[in-house]
């Protein structure tokens, strides 16, 4: 079972359709999988709805399938650094299903664990719950939310070895473990694939049994929000 | 008259105490860390995966892989953990956050917080404010007690789209510290030059004793 | 006639595909790794935290943190990864399993696998048994035809409290190998020097074509 | 804030109570708190409720206190090793909870994650559902499990550091970060502690945020089935 593939568009080969159901790793632009979103764009793939947390910027990360309108719905928490996205939502081209933060997180972590619902107090009394179950536990209000399974994930690790196991860098983490495990297939790009053997077995932070297809490359790793203090 | 922003971030972080786990938003609660009190220990979470957030990066530490929730560039410390967003919120909605110091456009004399939507204006979204409310020890409040043109921000009811439904415990304003208790909200604190008229007259919500 | 045990782990053996991910129960579905085809390249999962299980340790590498689902001491593989048990049954139930082969004390010809309990005699608990037949995506059954006594353990309905309902999808036995189908059993293939009058006579299922 | 405790019955001081319920790592005898296991049993605290995958056996980990009849029930998958507890169970001296393995690791996440009830298909249609509600989701039945909330967690991790950071050993990982989440107080105890900074920051298997007592000291690790190959 060989599971590296020579570049983005070979990893996505015969896994896209249109009207598919995308979940992608990363946070703002920390840790997306840059390449499989640039061969999405070079695929054409329509009509697609995307769970991601944040929807790129303009020119970069899921921006770029906004600007070419690839992208039929977005399953996000914030998607306030994208004015296109904007544009597109308040002219009514665009669907848009705000998720809190951690109910999108969990809705991936429990796709990928056989749990089609959960309860909980997030978005109790808020416009989030409108439409949901409501069910008390122990004197308290909770909400049910679904598990998300998804067509197909895309994420972004550090490394990976040959079988798929993967090791996440910094807060670069993030959403991409979750959104690997929700997949029916889950294609991974990273920065550099080590030889068998040569990942620590303890510090395996996404196990290669989630991770179908494989790919290495550079990565633009674009800061949004540069900031410093003084040396 | 009046606190500014420094001052009241630094009488948000009256509200730490040693060995706490605390969340800060984003505008002047992240204000907060520059103004911890000399012998209290506090570890910021960073909800996109990360406890010990360091300070901002000089030019050479900068680090994409790097980013608070504001997506800002940050640094690590030596006590730093990172995890992913599924086990961030799962700490978060499991009640293991102390305190969450966040930003509001609104917040009611019941303790309901309107901070994420203005509808036709602002869609920005919740990101992870929601869950903060929800699942963190203790919501506290730092905001301007009245909008650009006056009118007061701590209301009877919200009038904007809600964050939280009676998740705030303290508010602290440029004008003084409120609690939100049983009938409404109690003064904690006046700000320097501020009278308790000069607040009461600011506030819409009631105020009890 | 009829397999022996390193049989009937050699005819399970057969149920591999390459690249599959696979658990492995107590008993004779342990004995499957020991004949797995050429070619054929499959990872073990053991579900309280490992992929990439590999043999017993030597007397030299026993290590007393690194255990088998049957707390039998193992030892790892290069392409071995760790894990919590949280993380291990969700990636069973989660289906990403492709295939547990397990042992029965019966099994019915809707599929419902009894395999973790005999009441008033037998109180040992069901361990990941139930999550692993709920989960996986292919149940084999590895199991001996009839009991010491004779009697047919493939039957119209399982007697013992049931593991899971409906859920086998092959059951490999001394007597030959038979699929849970609409209807009944339907006999995939006969052990060497089982007639399928013998496998008939020893089965109470119903065996369909 | 200190962390760090002398010995397991400083760790203990003033979080135990008579018909508390603990949650416990471990997996057979394999990575569990064997330190703090003995100083719960010189407390004599009674009436306890453990949730812990599995017994001990006789004279080792939770066999202890099943010798000296502090437990008063187990909830466990699988309790095949230990003498003593079938004798208590049979002779109804002692409540006996099965909970599916997979169930009592997510039931014990969830408890620690804020999650009051999730569903699952594992034991739908075994004496496991009885009792639970049952609810279809796109053509499948599933039951509710309750998350689980305990007075006290004690693992047992490989090293630590003072921040209560724990870094687990190969398959001694098990219950022990679930456990760990599911207690309103959770005491960790660890073959070393080491200095602040010198555990990888991506490499912490559980954060510090989890602990709040800590100690270090030899474990006796026994094992439970010793099985070789020849060299």
């Amino acid at each position: 079972m060989q599971k590296i593939y020579a570049h983005a568009a070979a990893a996505l080969d015969g896994v896209l359709f249109d009207g598919m159901l995308i979940a992608a790793g990363g946070f703002g632009l920390c840790g997306i999988p840059e390449l499989l979103i640039a061969a999405i764009k070079e695929a054409g793939t329509k009509d697609i709805t995307v769970a991601s947390n944040n929807a790129g910027v303009d020119d970069f990360g899921l921006g770029v399938l906004l600007a070419t309108r690839q992208i039929r719905k977005m399953i996000s928490s914030y998607v306030g650094e994208n004015a296109e996205f904007m544009r597109q939502y308040l002219a009514g081209e665009l669907e848009l299903e705000f998720n809190p933060q951690g109910t999108l997180a969990e809705r991936m972590r429990a796709g990928g664990a056989g749990i089609p619902g959960f309860y909980t107090r997030t978005g109790v009394g808020t416009v989030i719950a409108e439409g949901k179950e409501h069910k008390d536990f122990d004197g308290q209000t909770y909400i049910l939310e679904r598990g998300i399974v998804a067509d197909l994930s895309i994420v972004k690790a550090w490394k990976a070895d040959p079988s798929g196991n993967l090791v996440f860098r910094k807060t670069a983490r993030n959403f991409n473990p979750a959104a690997a495990t929700c997949g029916r297939i889950c294609v991974a790009e990273v920065e550099e694939i080590v030889p068998l053997g040569s990942l620590d077995a303890d510090g395996i932070h996404l196990p290669g049994i989630y991770v179908h297809r494989l790919i290495q490359g550079q990565h633009e790793k674009r800061i949004e929000n540069r900031t410093t203090r003084a040396a | 008259m009046a606190w500014d922003r420094n001052q009241m971030a630094a009488r948000a972080a009256q509200e730490l105490q040693d060995g706490w786990y605390v969340n800060l938003g984003i505008g002047i609660p992240t204000l907060v860390s520059n103004h911890i009190p000399e012998g209290i220990e506090v570890t910021l979470q960073s909800e996109n995966g990360m406890l010990g957030m360091g300070p901002f990066p000089t030019e050479d530490e900068i680090d994409a892989d790097l980013i608070n929730a504001g997506k800002q560039t940050i640094t690590e410390l030596p006590q730093t953990a990172y995890f992913d967003s599924a086990q961030s919120f799962a700490m978060i909605r499991g009640g293991k956050i102390a305190m969450a110091i966040l930003g509001a456009m609104e917040v009611a004399e019941n303790g309901d917080l309107a901070n994420w939507m203005i509808p036709g204006k602002l869609v920005k979204g919740m990101g992870g404010a929601m869950d903060l409310v929800a699942g963190v020890g203790r919501v506290v409040v730092v905001m301007d007690h009245t909008s650009k043109h006056g009118d007061s921000k701590v209301l009877k009811k919200c009038t904007l789209p809600l964050t939280g439904k009676a998740v705030v415990d303290r508010i602290i304003t440029n004008l003084g510290v409120l609690d939100v208790v049983e009938g409404g909200l109690k003064i904690v604190e006046l700000a320097e030059g501020v009278s308790e008229a000069d607040l009461r007259a600011a506030t819409e919500a009631a105020i009890v004793d």
